[in-house]
């Protein structure tokens, strides 16, 4: 039977997401007997590849790579999942935007804070430029389904995950939809 | 305690000081021609008629609104037993000419003159209207002399209570306010209502922007207001009675805070009005800007000195009111056409208008139209002939696209309807409403996205915060819009403002609220390929 | 004890219960074990019926109408769960969740929020609509409790049980529409209140963690709603403690 | 007490030695109509206008002074006078510049006066310009739909107006003082 191919990327978030993604434990090896993980922040691969079947993506999109990587993922995967409340509505890494203007916020942190230098990192190609605003992923592209939680708990990605490899989506009743 | 005023004599009196002079210069003195120099007019008028010594000849009568406001400051010269002569633009150095050219030399002056065979003036019906540019709105006597405060005489001495809620009903007039509700059901809950203390309240809390027909009768017919007041207080036994009007409106509190002083001393309100066993006491209370404030429990929470937020219905006002108290709230124009409906009898009126739309409506006629003004028609009368004939039709040699009826809680009505008869039931057919009576006419270069964008950011900034529809779901709406009409929306987004506008008009508390989409449903319905033609191909593009 | 109010037949989506003459299709729904979701409405207070969360389809009309404010009749048909009311009860619970700045990962009501909870019932798995992201300052002034307005949802339980239960008065509302925002007096802070009982009843009664005690950790604030049930029971009818034994 | 009004009262109690025991004469005539209105709770709105029309704006010892008056808690004074519109919290500009943005001056193009004015004195719709000399506003409808679109300039109607002629007014106004 062909493996399914799955992908997990990592936007504007903590990682936390893929944390809880790893204390899937044993699970995991029975992931890898049914699927490929052919793009992920934990797998050594660069180029985000064609054919995905299903992605799930944690984080918001807060910066151009985002942004970038975002409309990529979705112009190559079957399915896209938001990953968490990050992606899900911005959550954490949202919570700059009430304070407006990010350059603003920038020279708050690298600027004005006595214990810095007074540059704020700077180089092209490496550090992206921030968005205006942080958005959660469905504001940019479109997104098929979403797994809620700060970070989701290990059954509830198990429980997607199992869901996806059936060929339906996941649940989104009750507790499998708790934020926070 | 003073007499109470004798209409007869009075109106016997102001027949001889009619007759006194042989010309009478009646200048509309209505916010309008003032905003357009008629004060600067009407003295240069009195100063010429005491500069030359004219006093016996001429006296000169600042009176309502002659209704074609984009043709002031208007001038009427009057001639004893004879003929009138309509003047248009009249400024003051024109007027001077006019009052001298017909005193002096009995000629009128053709290049100001105002065509009154047009169908602006002839294809209007006024009942309610029928004070302005004839009465001075600042004397009791001028009112009296027109037959004013005999109905509430004739109610008062010759019919029970009962009796007048029966004209009422079969006038079967509806409320002006907007809802169209039957007026005698709303007295007849008043009535059997118990408890002693029970009140009536007037709204003149005109907001739909583009309205100002309420304020123009509040401020050119003050006491025809006061006096359908009364006679509602007498068929339901109320005894207490406010007119709530907005602040923005100065000159109609002072004139009917005037009018209320001098309705007491000649014992038209107070206590033993015109020596019968009927008290009422009137008080005028001010708003403070807030359109909200034009829903009813809201208007009520306003009059008590709160927050102008809206309560729950039921209990409906009727039941609980006023400080718990039974209380009926009437629109200023229905309340103004109370007089002449027991004046001449319920079946009169009903005999104007439609079957279920009795009576006539004015309408605040404004927007891409050559007659700018106050009209007032029959209802059933159509907006083919209330744009084309009455309002002179689109200038501009541009095309008419579309009317717009009901302020932010109405709709768009296009060309396609023009035909369509105005009245309560066929406007809301059409997916708007009669509201108060703005009617804001649009030519062809009028983009309908931008007008639904335009009321909702009116209904946005006017919610009052209450409930979760109306405050925070006129806020996304107005952004879906703003996205759409700045070329960056998708189709989602075009979705979801349509999903919005069914939650809104679905589950908000008030009216305010479930009317705000309203404008952009109408919009959409009919006009939806210009919302189209705004889409942005892509599915989600906010980046 | 109170008079048995008289009973008539009332139906929730079909099921048939009784309903008593005088209680709100809310409380009968609730005395019945049936769920309506609710916000605003609390138990004790005066009812507001803003939040909207509520509304049901009362058969007779096709108006939908609050449940808390809506009185029972006789042979009521009540719809709770249809497609319809599903999907707006959703849409206004986004629409609350998007004018504030709802982080439930940071917040000291995480896993004991009334506002969070209701997500999961409604099934809201993401809001569709622009976050408002507004700039609202945290109130932190007072001794003993934090006012933070990014979480507050204008339920205005607070505003009631101040006013109504403790008579203090120190919460009100100030602007409107989408400004309004809670005040503590003259729209000072809090700690600077000279109404203000430290009663706690405000914080007890906040459906999210937008009214909390000092110094609790995400996840820490546990309100206690119910209260201000037991003190109505126990004020109206002098029963300070549950005649059946049970809190 | 604010600074301002501080100030205020100092110079008001120079101005005329104040017999009302604030030291400010103004807060008579505050004091008039709550005696006319016999201290009615309900009369808070009517109250609050006149305490506007006597001292331009309400400061916050306004509203304590009128929340002592009628006996109402504090906070529900503020909610009530901030809710309406047109209670204003701060000192008006020397001039003040309204335009109508009702529907028919909409149609009329009123959007592009808000826009300039706005911009040609960098004061936000709704504020007063840095230098205190302008306050900006919007009106929901003057009811002088006729004359569309219309601006009032200190108190004047001004019809037919677009932004350059609204602009120039303005400048003129604003400038005459010097």
């Amino acid at each position: 039977m062909k493996q399914a191919r799955i992908a997990t990327a990592w936007l504007g978030g903590c990682s936390g997401c893929h944390m809880s993604f790893l204390d899937m434990d044993e699970w995991l090896f029975e992931l890898a007997d049914v699927a490929d993980i052919v793009y992920s922040p934990i797998a050594d691969i660069k180029e985000f590849p064609s054919d995905v079947d299903a992605t799930l993506v944690e984080g918001a999109v807060a910066n151009e790579d985002n942004l970038e990587l975002a409309r990529d993922i979705r112009a190559k995967s079957r399915l896209v999942l938001s990953f968490g409340d990050c992606a899900v509505s911005g959550n954490v890494t949202a919570m700059r935007n009430p304070l407006g203007d990010p350059l603003q916020i920038l020279e708050a942190v690298y600027v004005d804070a006595p214990d810095r230098d007074g540059l704020i990192p700077n180089a092209a190609g490496i550090v992206p430029p921030l968005l205006p605003k942080v958005l959660p992923l469905h504001k940019i592209i479109r997104v098929d389904a979403f797994i809620p939680g700060c970070p989701p708990p290990a059954d509830r990605i198990q429980a997607a995950l199992e869901a996806l490899l059936e060929g339906v989506l996941p649940p989104n009743r009750g507790e499998a939809i708790r934020w926070g | 305690m003073a007499a109470p005023i004798d209409l007869h004599e009075v109106m016997e009196r102001e027949r001889e000081e009619r007759f006194r002079t042989r010309w009478r210069v009646k200048a509309c003195s209505s916010t309008a021609c003032l905003s357009a120099g008629a004060g600067a007019t009407i003295k240069a008028v009195e100063d010429l008629v005491e500069r030359e010594d004219m006093a016996l000849e001429v006296q000169v009568i600042p009176t309502g609104c002659m209704g074609l406001c984009s043709a002031g400051p208007l001038v009427r010269m009057m001639r004893r037993g004879g003929d009138e002569s309509d003047y248009q633009k009249v400024t003051p150095e024109a007027a001077i000419e006019i009052v001298r050219s017909h005193v002096l030399d009995e000629q009128p002056v053709p290049e100001y003159e105002l065509d009154v065979t047009m169908p602006f003036f002839t294809s209007q019906e006024r009942v309610v209207l029928a004070n302005g540019g004839v009465i001075n709105p600042d004397r009791i006597e001028s009112y009296v002399a027109h037959g004013g405060y005999q109905a509430l005489e004739k109610a008062l001495t010759t019919m029970k209570p009962k009796q007048v809620i029966e004209q009422i009903r079969l006038s079967r007039i509806r409320g002006r306010g907007g809802a169209g509700y039957p007026v005698a059901s709303k007295w007849g809950l008043l009535a059997s209502a118990p408890g002693k203390t029970k009140y009536v309240v007037a709204n003149g809390d005109e907001g739909d922007p583009g309205a100002y027909m309420d304020r123009t009768i509040m401020e050119d017919d003050p006491h025809r207001v006061i006096e359908g007041i009364a006679i509602a207080a007498y068929a339901t036994g109320a005894s207490e009675a406010y007119i709530y009007v907005r602040a923005e409106y100065p000159r109609a509190i002072e004139r009917l805070d005037r009018a209320i002083r001098v309705a007491r001393r000649n014992r038209l309100l107070g206590r033993k009005i015109l020596d019968t066993n009927f008290n009422l006491s009137v008080e005028v209370r001010i708003g403070a800007g807030a359109f909200v404030c034009g829903e009813e429990t809201a208007l009520l929470a306003s009059i008590e000195g709160l927050r102008g937020t809206p309560r729950l219905r039921p209990p409906y006002p009727t039941e609980k009111g006023l400080w718990g108290a039974p209380t009926m709230i009437n629109n200023v124009e229905t309340l103004a056409n109370i007089a002449p409906i027991i004046d001449r009898g319920g079946e009169w009126f009903a005999s104007l208008g439609t079957e279920k739309s009795t009576g006539t409506k004015v309408f605040a006629l404004a927007g891409d139209i050559t007659n700018t003004g106050l009209i007032e028609v029959p209802m059933g009368t159509s907006l083919r002939e209330i744009v084309a004939d009455i309002g002179g039709g689109v200038p501009n040699g541009k095309e008419f696209k579309a009317a717009q009826t009901g302020g932010p809680s109405g709709g768009c009505i296009p060309a396609k309807f023009l035909d369509t008869s105005v009245d309560y039931d066929s406007l809301r057919e059409l997916g708007s409403i009669m509201g108060s009576g703005g009617l804001i006419v649009m030519d062809e270069d009028v983009k309908m996205p931008d007008v639904a964008k335009y009321f909702m950011e009116f209904s946005m900034d006017e919610s009052c915060g209450k409930c979760t529809p109306c405050r925070a779901g006129t806020v996304q709406m107005h952004s879906l819009l703003q996205r759409l009409t700045e070329g960056n929306g998708s189709k989602q987004d075009l979705r979801d403002l349509e999903h919005l506008c069914s939650v809104v008009r679905d589950t908000s508390l008030c009216g305010l609220g479930q009317a705000a989409p309203n404008p952009v449903i109408s919009t959409l319905q009919y006009f939806r390929s210009e919302y189209e033609a705004l889409i942005h191909e892509e599915e989600v593009v906010h980046a | 004890m109170r008079e048995r109010q008289p009973a008539v037949n009332v139906s929730f989506d079909g099921v048939e219960y009784e309903g008593l003459l005088g209680e709100s299709v809310l409380e009968c729904a609730r005395r019945n074990g049936v769920a309506i979701p609710s916000l605003c409405f609390l138990e004790g207070l005066t009812v507001w019926g803003g939040c909207r969360i509520c509304v049901v389809e009362v058969a007779e009309g096709h108006r939908l109408r609050p449940a808390c404010a809506t009185q029972v009749a006789a042979d009521m048909e009540i719809k709770i769960e249809t497609p319809r009311l599903r999907a707006y009860r959703k849409s206004v619970l986004e629409l609350l969740f998007a004018e504030g700045n709802h982080v439930c990962a940071v917040c000291v009501s995480n896993g004991n929020c009334e506002l969070q909870d209701m997500a999961v019932h409604c099934g809201m798995d993401h809001v569709r609509y622009d976050y408002q992201s507004p700039a609202r300052e945290v109130d932190a002034s007072h001794p003993k409790y934090v006012f933070d307005p990014n979480r507050c949802i204008l339920c205005t339980r607070c505003v009631r049980v101040c006013d109504e239960i403790e008579g203090a008065h120190v919460w009100d509302i100030r602007h409107r529409g989408q400004q309004a925002e809670l005040i503590t007096e003259m729209n000072k802070p809090w700690g600077e209140s000279l109404s203000c009982t430290w009663c706690g009843k405000c914080v007890a009664v906040c459906p999210t963690g937008s009214l909390a005690y000092q110094g609790s950790a995400i996840g820490e604030m546990e309100h206690d709603p119910v209260m201000i049930k037991r003190l109505a029971v126990a004020r109206n009818r002098g029963e300070w403690l549950d005649p059946k034994g049970v809190s | 007490m604010s600074d301002t009004t501080t100030r205020r009262v100092v110079e008001a109690s120079n101005r005329q030695q104040g017999d009302h025991p604030s030291g400010d004469n103004r807060f008579e005539l505050v004091d008039k109509h709550l005696k006319r209105a016999r201290y009615e709770q309900d009369q808070l709105i009517e109250t609050l206008h006149v305490a506007q029309d006597v001292f331009g704006y309400l400061s916050e010892d306004i509203l304590i002074y009128v929340a002592r008056a009628l006996r109402l808690p504090p906070s529900m004074v503020y909610g009530v006078a901030t809710f309406y519109h047109l209670f204003t919290f701060e000192p008006p500009g020397d001039h003040s510049c309204t335009v109508c943005t009702g529907t028919a001056c909409f149609v009329k193009g009123a959007d592009a006066i808000v826009q300039g004015v706005s911009d040609a004195y960098s004061v936000p719709t709704g504020e007063t310009s840095a230098d205190g000399s302008l306050t900006l506003k919007t009106a929901r409808c003057l009811g002088s739909c006729g004359l569309a679109p219309v601006v009032v300039l200190d108190g004047s109607v001004l019809s037919h107006q677009n932004a350059e002629s609204t602009l120039e007014l303005v400048g003129t106004a604003v400038g005459g003082e010097g």
